[in-house]
């Protein structure tokens, strides 16, 4: 009987030693940090604080600042590789779950977590060619211009209450600013390539990105209208008081503003139902026709940094960021476990939903979404009219709704965890085709 | 602190190269560019004086202000353009003589 | 000091920008010289604590005008890079007569004695709201009458002039 | 020109060209979507007139894949063409070979026995299954859902094992051959048989519920492509894309063939329901029903399975008598016709194949005017074209 | 209506037109000659009776010892449900018909193909060229004297 054992695959590349060394010399190394950790970490302080005192008295008093901004905006982009590499990584595992298959399990350990890795190193060595009749430098520019905008963004983020870089009154702006550059970068790509598909594919992109930055930052303001301040420390400040004070169920404006901002900043990340950019089956791969190797791993990381800052933007303004569903226990924790929540979103919606079609996507913004977000911020901003202590009546009124949309945010996450436990429970164990192990000898 | 000067020479070169492009190309979209040059000059020099000379900040909400009209006739002459391209297949502004049509 | 090489910083972009598209000859590259010169001046305001006006210059204007300036250019440009020539007299005329106006412009403000006034503290979003609604009422409705009439002589002009036919003729599409 | 090419005007049939609106005048493309290209199922090469999104003229260029079977059908004896059916329709190769066998048989009124026909029966509709899941799927992909088309496979896998333990093959079977079935099942197939048709069933509704009902589909499919019942006949349409267009005709309930009048099934027709009848959305849901009305045919013919030979007595180098047959059976794709001419040798002296994909890519340039470009991909995919069958 | 009543039908309509009648056997078919046939497939395709909306196939056999190649076309009416052929012999030197396009748009394709493949030219034929072999190939393959080409732009065929 044909016995099929594991086949002895040999990589030969440079890039695949490199993570089988790593995979296989990984989990030492870091077994070795680990035990040694804390004496390391407080060395490295140690020496830090030393340097910095060193230089703040005899060179110049400013340098201390220019360096903890250093220090902190090395981590922020530490943070938003990171946040890119496990997207990518999930994504894989995400599709892979709903569509009943395995996703990456060999390149490291346990489930394939180094997967991301082996693509970047994969892409790295690929040979990135420019096509001949390519407009050279807007060619090379493009992948920077839609990546640094994506990375600039978490300069505003706070994380937690004091964790930001630099605060400005008008943070929530600089951040759709940001996402307003990023159109560029997609329209020089398409337009660079000088190839048809790839304009069509810029095309297509400007219309979308352009026309949809309006209603998303409309329905953002009718949460600075609740809370009056551009600030998004501010934002978050405001909703300290526990589930119910979260801006989400303020009141039903704010409710709804928070779905027809979510879909906005789907189109605006060229994510599941809108991502007619890259529209495969039409546009080939659309404006990264022409692009390979490293430049294309840009606009693939550009698109999962966007996801995180968009979905960083919602949970900042409409579910209170940091702070947790009680009263006192907010942490930077909170704010990445709801963003990661709605990431999770985004990536269902794309392993579910066909792609809508062009004029449909300019239909539903200029004829659904912009009247829509128009009419919320009119709403949002009469209820603060009236949501003081100058009308008792009407604020009392407000509470009760307040409570009645908090329970019907909990009824939602409630259905949420119920599905999510229910599809587990009866999940069907697949093991290879059904039919083959009853065949004789098989 | 350096006082409103560097600011008015920078908004005077803008002006000067918002001039010389509208002058010197025949390309209709490219004069709509060396406009867009001069209205930042002004922008730039209204908010400079605002700082520095009266010291509050009207001089800002009117850079607002220059900027949300010139947005506008930026919308409308492309649309002229578009327009114009429609009947003459380039944009070249030596050919749209005639005052016909 | 530090002031004076921010300001360099973002001023000489600007400059460059205006130069590069005098001289460069495919209209693309012109457009995004324009964004860089756009972004430049925005980070000016920004030097200038007008950080609420240069947000809103990024946001509107790069994410918007020039946006649509590059799509007329990918609209209207018959080849892909349409080269511009202009004639070597055209040249010298155009230095001679934007070195005299440049000239004549900054003597004639160098000699202006600028009263030093007191220096504007960078400002919030609310206080330009205020003065927006406070002093600058009336520009602000004409503003609003503006750009609703824009849009509508925009939307009018740039009509398809045939109604184009969607599949099964139920709702017009306009592209 | 008579009353009938004027019959065919109204429906903006290309008869006459030129009726484009000439003064749009913004720059003209012409888009190559080429022998490569995600949505054409194959190498089919389609040549756009786009004027920015909206196509004005599509005009499909065959040819790629052209074996010319026609011609060795003519050096090869009938036996050794049946191999030569499989590479046909690549996707119902079972359906080509009953095609052939039938013809053959015909011309050379050679009788099959009971239990051959009842197998051939359930192998047909069985690959009818497998290709109408190949079809959904990859309809599914072309509109941007990825997961139909993993959910599609995954249930074609365990049709290919099926076939894989009855006749050794997973693709080109030929195991339908002039005088019955190549071999009988193996023990316990009919129980697997039966096993797989209880799992297909639920899974049809689960499809309905993530792709036919899913509004954004609906959007992107109905009232697309619309082929009218006349024109979609007059341009030769057959199989679901007929029916699709309301037209109640399918060879195995008009002309039945091979005891096809003893089981009892529906044929389902495109009522509209999404949008006009004989849209995309139709002929993909005329598909989905069709896989339902197959699992009831299977049914029906394993009962009524009888013992017996499953090879009639024909000689090994079979030799058919001189004359001229024109045999038509229904494909998952439409009806696949081989006109035999036979001049009493052991090979065909000529033989026409009628593929249906070739009648049915005919249509795309008379429905694919003044679209969008994503309608294209919504046709082609709804069109369901093997290229193997259009180019032989 | 079986074919002895369709062939009846066509005697009385087109009575001198039909050369050879066969009713009986596995191919009921009429013989026309060239012609003649766009008025015969006129009355197939508008007739009440007849109605045979759907044109199935144009085959086209190459009979090198009649020196005649025979165009086959296959009809069949969805509603009434019968099927029936019509055949047309045309010399082999110089092979020439009538398009039926007007009356069946189906015809477009299957014409060009026996043009490309059997060399069969037809008269008033939207866009007759090519449609399986490469648009600069030089004979028809279908044909029995068709000798295989040693070269094809530069490649070297060596059998």
């Amino acid at each position: 009987m044909l016995v099929l054992e594991r086949p002895k695959v040999e990589y030969r590349g440079w890039s695949l030693t490199i993570v089988r060394l790593a995979t296989k010399w990984g989990p030492w190394a870091l077994a070795l940090l680990l035990r040694f950790a804390w004496v390391i970490f407080f060395a490295v302080l140690v020496v830090l604080t030393a340097f910095v005192w060193i230089v703040g008295r005899f060179i110049n008093p400013l340098l201390p600042w220019f360096l903890r901004d250093i220090v902190v905006v090395v981590g922020l982009l530490a943070f938003a590789c990171i946040v890119a590499i496990i997207g990518i990584w999930a994504e894989r595992k995400v599709s892979a779950r709903i569509q009943s298959r395995l996703g990456p399990m060999r390149s490291g350990a346990w489930h394939g977590w180094a997967q991301s890795l082996a693509d970047g190193l994969k892409f790295v060595q690929k040979e990135d060619l420019i096509p001949h009749s390519a407009d050279q430098p807007l060619f090379r520019l493009a992948p920077y211009v839609t990546l640094v905008p994506a990375f600039c963004a978490y300069l505003a983020i706070p994380f937690g209450a004091s964790w930001v870089f630099r605060d400005s009154d008008v943070g929530l702006l600089f951040v759709l600013a940001l996402l307003a550059i990023e159109v560029l970068g997609v329209i020089m790509a398409g337009w660079a390539s000088n190839s048809k598909w790839s304009l069509y594919g810029a095309m297509r992109a400007a219309c979308q990105l352009v026309s949809y930055e309006i209603p998303m930052g409309l329905s953002l303001l009718v949460g600075v209208a609740a809370v009056g301040s551009l600030s998004l420390i501010d934002l978050g400040r405001a909703q300290e008081r526990g589930w119910f004070s979260w801006l989400i169920f303020q009141d039903p404006f704010l409710f709804v503003a928070f779905f027809t901002y979510y879909i906005a900043s789907l189109a605006s990340c060229k994510r599941s139902p809108f991502d007619l950019p890259e529209g495969e089956s039409e546009l080939v791969a659309g404006f990264h026709t022409e692009y390979s190797g490293f430049r294309f791993v840009m606009f693939f990381f550009a698109e999962y940094v966007a996801m995180f800052a968009v979905s960083a933007l919602a949970t900042i303004i409409f579910l209170g960021g940091w702070n947790a569903p009680v009263a006192g226990w907010s942490s930077p924790w909170w704010f990445v476990i709801k963003s990661a929540f709605l990431v999770w979103v985004q990536m269902w919606f794309r392993w579910t939903l066909p792609r809508i079609r062009i004029d449909q996507v300019m239909h539903a913004c200029v004829k659904y979404l912009l009247p829509l977000t128009l009419l919320l911020f009119l709403g949002g901003s009469a209820w603060q009219l009236y949501d003081n202590p100058a009308h008792p009546a009407f604020t009392v009124f407000a509470n009760i709704v307040r409570a009645v949309l908090g329970l019907i945010g909990l009824g939602l996450v409630g259905l949420y965890v119920f599905g999510a436990g229910y599809g587990y429970y009866y999940r069907q164990r697949l093991v290879g085709s059904m039919v083959r192990k009853h065949l004789p000898g098989a | 602190m350096m006082g409103p000067m560097p600011y008015v020479i920078l908004s005077v070169l803008l002006l000067v190269l918002g001039l010389a492009i509208v002058i010197s190309k025949r390309n209709a979209i490219v004069m709509l560019i060396g406009v867009e040059f001069i209205l930042n000059a002004a922008a730039l020099n209204l908010v400079a004086f605002s700082r520095h000379g009266a010291g509050d900040l009207s001089g800002q909400t009117a850079a607002l202000f220059v900027i949300v009209i010139a947005s506008a006739e930026a919308v409308v002459a492309l649309a002229i353009f578009l327009n114009f391209y429609h009947r003459i297949a380039t944009v070249d502004i030596d050919r749209g003589d005639q005052l016909r049509g | 000091m530090l002031e004076k090489a921010i300001f360099l910083l973002f001023a000489v972009p600007t400059v460059v920008a205006g130069v590069a598209i005098l001289l460069s000859k495919n209209i693309v590259r012109m457009a995004f010289w324009l964004i860089a010169m756009l972004i430049a001046v925005g980070g000016l305001y920004f030097l200038m604590g007008a950080y609420f006006l240069g947000v809103i210059q990024i946001m509107v204007y790069v994410g918007g005008v020039a946006v649509l300036l590059v799509f007329g250019v990918m609209l209207t440009s018959r080849q892909l890079a349409p080269k511009l020539r202009p004639g070597p007299m055209e040249t010298v005329w155009l230095a001679a007569v934007s070195m005299a106006l440049l000239l004549g412009l900054v003597l004639s403000v160098a000699q202006v004695r600028w009263v030093q006034g007191p220096i504007a503290s960078p400002n919030s979003p609310a206080e330009i709201g205020h003065s927006v609604m406070g002093d600058f009422l009336g520009p602000f409705e004409l503003a609003s009458v503006l750009l609703l009439v824009a849009m509508l002589g925009a939307a009018y002009l740039a009509r398809p002039k045939v109604p184009v036919q969607s599949p099964e003729g139920s709702k017009e599409t306009t592209i | 020109m008579n009353e009938i090419e004027r019959h065919y005007r109204y429906q903006g049939d290309p008869l006459h060209e030129g009726e484009v609106p000439s003064d749009i005048r913004t720059e003209e493309l012409t888009l190559n979507m080429g022998p490569q290209h995600p949505s054409t199922h194959g190498v089919l090469r389609v040549l756009l007139q786009t004027d920015g999104e909206l196509v004005l003229k599509a005009t499909p260029y065959v040819g790629y894949l052209h074996r010319c079977a026609e011609k060795m059908a003519e050096q090869v004896t009938y036996r050794q063409f049946t191999l030569y059916t499989d590479r046909l329709d690549y996707l119902a190769a079972m359906n080509n070979n009953l095609g052939f066998a039938l013809a053959a048989e015909k011309l050379g009124a050679i009788e099959v026995p009971a239990r051959a026909q009842y197998l051939r029966v359930i192998f047909a509709e069985l690959n009818r299954i497998a290709s109408h899941l190949v079809a959904t799927g990859c309809y599914g992909l072309d509109m941007g859902a990825f997961t139909p088309f993993v959910y599609c496979f995954r249930e074609r896998e365990y049709v290919l094992d099926l076939f894989e333990a009855a006749c050794g093959a997973r693709l080109t079977y030929s195991y339908i051959t002039i005088g019955g079935v190549r071999e009988d099942l193996p023990e316990g197939w009919i129980g697997r048989c039966r096993e797989f048709l209880d799992y297909l069933e639920p899974k049809i509704t689960e499809y309905n519920n993530l792709l036919s009902y899913n509004h954004i589909f609906i959007n992107r499919t109905a009232r697309v492509g619309v082929c009218p019942p006349d024109l979609a006949l007059a341009y030769g349409l057959t199989g679901p894309c007929l029916r699709g267009s309301g037209v109640p005709w399918d060879l195995r309930k008009a002309m039945p063939y091979c005891r096809y009048d003893e089981f009892d099934f529906e044929v389902p027709v495109g009522r509209g329901e999404q949008g006009t009848v004989g849209d995309s959305w139709d002929r993909y849901f005329v598909r989905l029903l069709e896989m339902i009305q197959s699992v009831r045919i299977i049914r029906q013919a394993l009962d009524k399975l009888a013992d017996g030979p499953v090879q009639a007595k024909v000689p090994r180098l079979v030799k058919l008598p001189a004359g001229e047959i024109y045999y038509e059976v229904e494909n998952p794709r439409g009806q696949l016709g081989f006109h035999l001419v036979s001049e009493g040798g052991t090979s065909p002296y000529r033989l026409k194949i009628r593929g249906p994909s070739f009648c049915n890519l005919s249509i795309l340039p008379a429905v694919a005017r003044n679209c969008l470009l994503a309608d294209i991909a919504a046709l082609l995919g709804s069109l369901d074209i093997v290229m193997g069958e259009v180019d032989r | 209506m079986n074919s002895t009543e369709i062939i009846q039908l066509l005697q009385q309509q087109q009575g001198p037109a039909l050369a050879a009648a066969v009713a009986d056997g596995l191919h009921p078919h009429v013989v026309v000659p060239a012609d003649r046939l766009m008025a015969v497939a006129t009355v197939l395709r508008t007739d009440w009776r007849l109605r045979f909306d759907l044109l199935r196939c144009i085959s086209a056999i190459d009979w090198p010892a009649k020196n005649t190649i025979e165009l086959s076309y296959d009809l069949l009416a969805t509603a009434r449900g019968h099927s029936f052929a019509v055949k047309v012999l045309l010399d082999r030197a110089n092979p020439r018909v009538e398009s039926l396009r007007g009356i069946w748009p189906a015809a477009e394709w299957h014409e060009r193909e026996a043009f490309d493949l059997m060399g069969v030219t037809f008269l008033h034929h939207p866009d007759l060229r090519r449609i399986l072999l490469p648009e600069d190939w030089v004979g028809h393959p279908l044909r029995k004297d068709y000798q295989y080409p040693t070269e094809y732009q530069g490649l070297q065929l060596n059998p």
